[in-house]
């Protein structure tokens, strides 16, 4: 079943065009990365399909519904789901207020005005989890200002299996994480149920090949290839553009 | 349901506050009202004004939006429990429903326009919205008497007993019980999802964003809360001085509303609380002795207050309260 | 047809007015991201300076203006040294009150010296009486405005746009730590910015004080209006400011001719209007 | 026994100078009388009001009557703030005297009250009717758009009307003009030969006045016709620009008379800045009225007695003759019409014709 | 090789929480030295204590022999300390030409020419502003901003994040060069340990505030015992080659 269908994107800032007739779709299951040289216009497509920017031209389809026009919130809330390149947390809120914060919208419940926010032990408890999943407990009260880098990626990503996505958008999730707390964030999205659909940008290889079943290599805003990991391993141009001699694996 | 021992520990704390705050909080009025009777007017002051701070707590301190115009709502509830008393009915309790009514209405309305903003044009939108308002109020003048203020109406006795007399004794008990009940629904409602959602979206628009959190009908519920307490404020202090004059829709009013938040804290409804009775007793007390100078002393506090640690009126405060209750118990 | 001319004189002069007395909250505020209310203290401690220099000891007009703009920027940069730089990491909030405390305590202290009266700045000779432009006259002095304010606007666009000096002053405010990191000296920049917004603050209040006339509650009577200013015109946007101040000032004249019982109506009418179709500033895109 | 007199005026924000007015006014009369009203000594507390702030100024007024216990008020600048009070004196049966606010329909909210001041009507139906005599036959009027400024430009318009004038247009000026060109030229633009000005005191008055002058009006020969708009408080500061200004009013500082050197000697003692002017003697004569009061109730708090005391109550006041109305319980005095002229250097307001005794045309 | 930077004992943190409880080592001139260790344990406050950018307790930071523990952030950028942060700090109201020339102090706008050869992407979108760049480009400006300040020490906190593998080899030999050519001496805060280990000639690891060892980069890469005793780099399965 087919989850996500981006269908002729194009973008340009000013003259520039930043997304140049992309086409890709992404099934049930599927773990989708994305790679290219810096400011091949990566970032600018997750923007596109996640309704951060609206797209020039061409659709993007959300379990065949057209959600081209939407705004992004209805996007999450129809199980699209995203991080951030460049940390978008609430500097000064405790992480584990945070990820509460992103289940009551899930579930429903952010509108509350007369519960206490106390009286919901089972988003404490779901929250908690997540932290404890990716070895943030010791911060859970913390806040983001007061963070190493590395933690405040992690909850960028705890934000995001907060949401339960169907399709989970994760831009370079990984950069600045130690190897060792990587493997967490894997380990962590192994087990999110087999069905949902995952396209991460990421530019450590290893991480990619490790985690993909199919590359996308973008360059300069267009497709440049669209293969299994073993394709994109021996294509010559993207080596020569991107992977670099030393990128060979 | 049960914790699971992950979160066992993480659950947030709960406030060792809970009822026994509200007792000890009846208790001081009481012993307020019982120790410092020549002062009853300027308690009423305070608690009427600290309604009006909370309100501006909730748009400026915890939704993260600076008004200098929380008086269009304020004077509404005054024009409006004032004119209720008038020409329709002078029962008080049904005058503040009218009052925290049409505070909400004029909220609700301009907040539809007003969140859409941040920061500077928020600032100066809500400004120029109350300055509207005071132009109609004064050009309404065959309704709201204008620049003369509105007045010749009559406040009937609280549920049929008790009548706002000139000592002051009801208008106090009705106010500071007005206030504590305010207090007590608005803290209830900040520490609800809704309330750490406000706070979210002060934090990190794009992060409520991300998280598929509309930002702007929550704001525009905020706004709407923020009014009916404001209106509450405005119809008390209708009520309690049975007039109403353009200055209770004026930028001073908003100002020194805003003052009096900063000061106590922002984002704490204690805050607003402190804030107030410090400003106000300040006022009184500066003024009265010396009036030429109290600018001398508002201002040095002003400045001052900005370079004190992060919660030090609170502590100060907490303090202070304890010693009170202490030297009335000594003496009681 | 006089009418019309009518209205686009006073409101053109009118508007460069309010331009020259908010153009230095516009540097504060804009520029160096401080919200720095006690604008109106620094123009008021200008105008105040030059009307006792000039009055009481004779000063000429020239000289006691250069004075005061030279006085008032030597005491921001002190108070900008010992004070208020501590307040640029602290929350917009706490700067709005520390600043307005400190506008209270400058109109005390005026009050207190110089009681609750009017300052007069008296004209020099060369600047009484009115110039006649056929069917109507305008008095000299607002010339001067009209002259000061644009060259106020083009020294302030040289000076951010085309020197080192404003790109060190929007780095430092971006980032102070970055900044200095890389060996920016942002004490000196800050320092400087604050003293030359105080500056022009002095500038406005005596070129203004003809419409404005200097007194104790100076500072805060015109706060507003200088708010409304700077907010329509974009926040660090100087010529922003001005094509506020112009378009707000033949607003406010045209509702002056042929809507005077609407009050300011008009005004903030026109402010709201623009704020909420520019909420970035008046030349600016959302 | 001590008699209370408590005074309620603004003493802080931007209308501070009233009260400090009040305060020279009322105790330089006081020093003058020793200290001592009929035998009694008398304390005066004053209470700061702010501005237009009618519940403020109620819960002062209240204060002063439940917890001070004073026997009389006075002072009030503002009409809206003498509003908010007329229930509680009423209530209370406490004797108010008005010093300032000039409003004709307060005195019938209360039988409390009794003003020394002025009314708009007052000052301004002489110079309406003067206009006339002149052979003015066109005024435009030109007011600041407050209850107020209204209540001259009525009292103006229906008082000039009877007399067959004509005004031409009436111009109301929002509160916060700074800029009066605009004004000024479409006055200019009117055709009319005289302006009947209403401003309130400090920098819109001299704004007007700069416009008055730069833009040629003076030069047209549009006569300016005002009231308090040349009060001493801020006269020196017009200059010349001043110089010839028609104002119609209750009182000059410039007025011949002993009592008016009494009043000033006084002041002067008071205090070295104390100021003559509309306000002070305001207070001044307030005092005399209470000095009535309370001889003739011997310093019992009996409202009633005391305020038929001074109905009809006569005396020589520093403007000239007074006397309290006893159905309006408002001042009856002479309005001078004055012209701003220049004496040993500084600008006074020299009175340049009596137009007589009149009682508050305000109140039908 | 004269000692360029070296500290003693230092201890830092923000506000009351200290983060470096002793932190001890020196750097030579034109040296090349990675700082590597977990998530969280210190490795940027210490690049922020030397650059100044921490609330300092007690210890020494010494440039060339003299204590500078106490001097200010600028004083120390214009001895020749060059810093690039983890966050990038890119000056969003600037734009990217903007970005460069505050990068160069005094010196003429010409020298960023330099800064266009290294990075010949930053020429393209010279008008940008800078937020309006990609992450990698973002990073590619902030090196280059600091580079033209020409300092003689380069604190570099985890470059290569966000880059495309080959900007990454070209970065590293840029660096390379820089350190041969030029005399720079470099200390590198890297999560990519391999690559670190390849650059550096010595390495130190941190854990909780503190070095705890100290050592060539060769030993490390021969015995990777002590990586896995740190920060267990070889609990990851799967590393490169
Ligand atoms: N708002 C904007 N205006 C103009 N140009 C922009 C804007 N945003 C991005 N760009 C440009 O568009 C190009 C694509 O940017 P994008 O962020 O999508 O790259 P990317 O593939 O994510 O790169 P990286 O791997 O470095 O993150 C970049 O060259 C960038 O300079
Ligand atoms: N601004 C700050 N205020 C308070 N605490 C902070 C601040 N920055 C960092 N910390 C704390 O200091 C500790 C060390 O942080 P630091 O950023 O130096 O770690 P790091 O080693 O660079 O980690 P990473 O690899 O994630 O970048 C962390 O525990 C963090 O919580
Ligand atoms: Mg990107
Ligand atoms: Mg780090």
């Amino acid at each position: 079943m087919t989850l996500l269908k981006v269908e002729h994107l194009k973008k340009s800032f000013g003259g520039l065009k930043v997304t140049d007739d992309v086409s890709f779709s992404l099934s049930a299951g599927e773990r989708l990365a994305i790679i290219g040289p810096n400011g091949a216009g990566k970032t600018t497509l997750v923007n596109q399909v996640g309704g951060v920017l609206h797209a020039d031209q061409g659709r993007v389809l959300l379990n065949d519904t057209d959600v081209t026009s939407w705004p992004s919130y209805k996007r999450v809330a129809h199980g699209l789901v995203r991080t951030f390149q460049i940390s978008k947390l609430a500097p000064d809120m405790p992480v584990i207020d945070q990820v509460a914060l992103a289940i009551h919208q899930r579930d429903g419940s952010i509108g509350q005005m007369w519960r206490s926010k106390n009286s919901y032990p089972h988003i404490i408890d779901e929250a908690a989890n997540i932290l404890a999943e990716l070895q943030l407990t010791r911060v859970a009260h913390n806040t983001p200002s007061e963070m190493a880098y590395g933690d405040q990626r992690l909850v960028e990503v705890a934000l995001a299996l907060a949401l339960r996505p169907k399709v989970l958008l994760l831009d370079e999730p990984m950069a600045g994480v130690p190897k060792s707390e990587a493997q967490l964030v894997l380990d962590a999205l192994e087990r999110l149920p087999a069905d949902l659909g995952v396209v991460i940008i990421e530019h450590d290889m290893d991480l990619v090949f490790r985690f993909a079943s199919r590359i996308l290599v973008l360059a300069n805003g267009a497709v440049l290839a669209d293969g299994t990991p073993d394709e994109i391993r021996r294509n010559d141009v993207v080596r020569a553009v991107y992977l670099g001699k030393e990128g060979q694996i | 349901m049960t914790l699971s021992p992950v979160s066992a520990g993480m659950a947030m704390r709960q406030s060792p506050w809970g009822w026994l705050g509200y007792v000890a909080a009846l208790a001081v009025i009481f012993l307020l009202y019982w120790y410092l009777p020549g002062q009853l007017l300027i308690l009423t002051r305070i608690a009427m004004i600290a309604i009006l701070v909370m309100s501006l707590d909730l748009v400026t301190g915890y939704g993260g939006l600076p008004t200098l115009g929380q008086a269009a709502m304020f004077g509404m509830g005054a024009y409006a429990a004032g004119l209720f008393a008038k020409f329709v009915m002078p029962d008080p309790l049904l005058g503040l429903l009218v009052a925290a009514g049409s505070g909400a209405l004029l909220a609700f309305i301009a907040g539809l326009f007003l969140v859409r903003y941040q920061g500077l044009a928020f600032l100066m939108l809500t400004i120029a919205v109350a300055l509207i308002m005071q132009n109609l109020a004064s050009k309404l003048q065959f309704i709201t008497g204008g620049d003369d203020g509105l007045s010749g109406f009559e406040v009937s006795p609280i549920f049929g007993q008790f009548q706002f007399d000139i000592f002051g004794v009801t208008g106090y008990w009705y106010s500071m019980i007005v206030m504590l009940v305010s207090f007590a629904v608005l803290r209830r409602i900040m520490r609800s999802p809704f309330g750490l959602c406000c706070v979210g979206i002060r934090e990190n628009r794009d992060r409520m964003a991300a998280n598929g959190t509309r930002i702007y009908p929550h704001l525009v519920k905020l706004y709407t809360l923020s009014g009916v307490f404001a209106g509450i404020a405005g119809g008390l202090f209708a009520q309690v001085n049975q007039v109403v004059g353009l200055d209770s829709l004026g930028f001073e009013l908003s100002a020194e509303a805003l003052v009096m938040l900063v000061l106590g804290g922002l984002g704490t409804l204690s805050g607003a609380i402190i804030g107030t009775t410090l400003y106000t007793m300040i006022h009184h007390f500066a003024a009265t002795a010396n009036p030429f100078h109290w600018l001398f002393v508002i201002g040095g506090l002003l400045m001052l207050v900005v370079f004190l640690p992060k919660g030090f009126l609170q502590q100060l405060m907490r303090r202070l309260g304890l010693n009170v209750l202490a030297l009335f118990g000594r003496r009681a | 047809m006089l009418l019309l001319s009518n209205i686009l004189i006073d409101g053109i002069v009118y508007g460069m007015v309010l331009f020259v007395i908010s153009v230095g909250l516009s540097v504060t505020m804009g520029l160096m991201r401080f919200i720095n209310l006690a604008h109106g203290a620094f123009a008021m401690m200008g105008g105040y300076v030059t009307a006792i220099l000039v009055r009481e000891q004779g000063y000429p007009f020239v000289t006691g203006l250069l004075v005061a703009i030279v006085a008032t920027m030597v005491v921001a940069a002190l108070l900008e040294t010992f004070v208020f730089r501590f307040l640029y990491k602290k929350t917009e909030l706490q700067q709005v009150l520390f600043t307005i405390g400190f506008t209270f305590a400058c109109i005390a202290t005026a009050n207190f010296f110089a009681g609750a009266y009017i300052q007069q700045i008296p004209l020099p000779e060369l600047l009484q009486g009115s110039i006649s432009l056929g069917e109507r006259t305008l008095p000299k002095q607002r010339v001067l405005v009209v002259v000061a304010g644009f060259v106020v606007v083009l020294l302030i666009w040289l000076l951010i746009s085309k020197t080192r000096f404003g790109i060190w002053l929007r780095a430092s405010v971006d980032n102070a730590a970055m900044s200095s990191s890389l060996g920016i000296n942002i004490r000196v920049v800050q320092c400087a910015t604050f003293a030359a917004g105080a500056g022009l603050a002095a500038l406005g209040g005596v070129l203004g004080a003809e419409l404005m006339p200097l007194e104790p509650y100076y500072p805060l009577k015109y706060l507003v209006l200088m708010l409304v200013v700077v907010a329509v015109g974009g926040l660090g946007s100087i010529s922003g400011t001005l094509a506020a101040a112009l378009l707000l000032g033949v607003i406010d004249t045209t509702s002056k001719y042929l809507a005077s019982d609407f009050g300011t109506f008009f005004f903030y009418a026109a402010m709201i209007v623009l704020l909420a179709l520019r909420p970035e500033g008046i030349l600016r895109r959302h | 026994e001590t008699v209370k007199v408590g005074i309620i005026a603004p003493f802080s924000g931007p209308f501070a100078h009233y009260g400090k007015l009040f305060k020279d006014g009322a105790e330089s009369y006081l020093a003058q009388q020793g200290g001592k009203f009929g035998g009694h000594d008398i304390q005066i507390i004053y209470r700061d009001s702010g501005g237009p702030n009618p519940g403020g100024t109620k819960t002062v007024a209240q204060e002063l009557i439940v917890n001070e216990r004073v026997d009389y008020l006075g002072g009030l600048v503002f009409t809206p703030n003498a509003m908010a009070v007329a229930p509680l004196i009423q209530q209370s049966k406490t004797p108010t005297v008005i010093f300032n606010a000039a409003t004709s329909s307060i005195n019938t909210k209360s039988d409390y009250f009794v003003r020394t001041s002025y009314t708009l009507w007052q000052v301004t139906v002489p110079i309406a009717q003067w206009a006339k005599k002149q052979g003015i036959n066109k005024v435009v009027t030109a007011v600041m758009d407050y209850a107020p400024g209204v209540d001259a430009e009525a009292a103006f318009k229906d008082e000039f009307a009877k007399q067959g004038g004509e005004v031409v247009e009436s111009i109301r000026m929002p509160l916060n003009t700074n800029d009066f060109s605009p004004f000024a030229q479409r006055i200019k633009a009117s055709g009319a030969q005289a302006v009947y000005v209403f401003l309130p005191g400090g920098p819109p008055n001299l704004g007007f006045v700069n416009a008055y002058n730069q833009n040629g009006l003076r030069e047209a020969g549009i006569q300016f016709l005002g009231t308090a708009e040349m009060d001493e408080f801020d006269l020196q500061k017009f200059g010349d620009a001043s110089l010839g200004l028609l104002t119609s009013f209750h009182y000059s500082a410039d007025h011949d008379s002993d009592a008016n050197r009494q009043f000033k000697d006084a002041m002067k003692k008071q205090a070295a800045d104390a100021l003559a002017n509309y306000a002070s003697v305001g207070a001044y004569d307030g005092m005399r009225v209470i000095q009535k009061m309370v001889e003739a109730t011997d310093g019992k708090k009996d409202g009633d007695k005391a305020m038929a005391a001074i109905k009809g109550f006569e005396w020589e006041s520093p403007r000239g003759p007074a006397k309290i109305d006893p159905d309006t319980r408002h001042i009856t005095q002479n309005v001078y019409l004055r012209k701003v002229e220049r004496k040993d250097g500084i600008l006074v307001n020299a009175e340049i014709e009596n137009f007589g005794p009149q009682r508050d045309h305000g109140l039908k | 090789m004269s000692q360029l930077l070296a500290l003693e004992g230092l201890e830092a943190g923000y506000g009351p929480l200290t983060v470096l409880h002793g932190v001890s080592f020196g750097i030579a001139e034109g040296e090349r030295v990675c700082l590597i260790g977990r998530n969280g344990v210190g490795k940027s406050t210490t690049l922020k204590t030397i650059m100044g950018l921490t609330d300092y307790r007690r210890g020494s930071v010494a440039w060339k022999g003299t204590d500078v523990a106490r001097r200010s952030t600028v004083d120390r950028a214009r001895m020749g300390i060059g810093y690039v942060p983890q966050t990038r700090d890119v000056f969003p109201s600037l734009t990217v030409e903007e970005n460069l020339i505050a990068g160069l102090r005094n010196r003429p706008a010409s020298e960023i020419q330099h800064a266009y050869q290294l990075f010949p992407r930053l020429q393209e979108r010279r008008n940008n502003p800078g937020t309006a760049l990609s992450g990698g480009e973002q990073q590619m400006l902030s090196v280059a901003r600091t580079l033209l300040g020409n300092p003689q020490l380069l604190l570099l906190d985890e470059p290569l994040e966000g880059l495309a593998p080959i900007i990454c080899e070209e970065l590293m030999h840029a660096f390379d060069q820089l350190s041969q050519q030029h005399g720079v001496a470099i200390l590198l805060v890297e999560q990519k340990v391999q690559e670190a280990l390849k650059f550096a000639q010595r390495a130190l690891i941190l854990d909780h505030g503190a070095v705890v060892h100290e050592g060539p980069t060769a030993e490390l890469i021969e015995d990777p015992s002590v990586l896995d005793r740190h920060i267990s780099v070889a609990a990851v399965p799967g590393q490169t080659h």
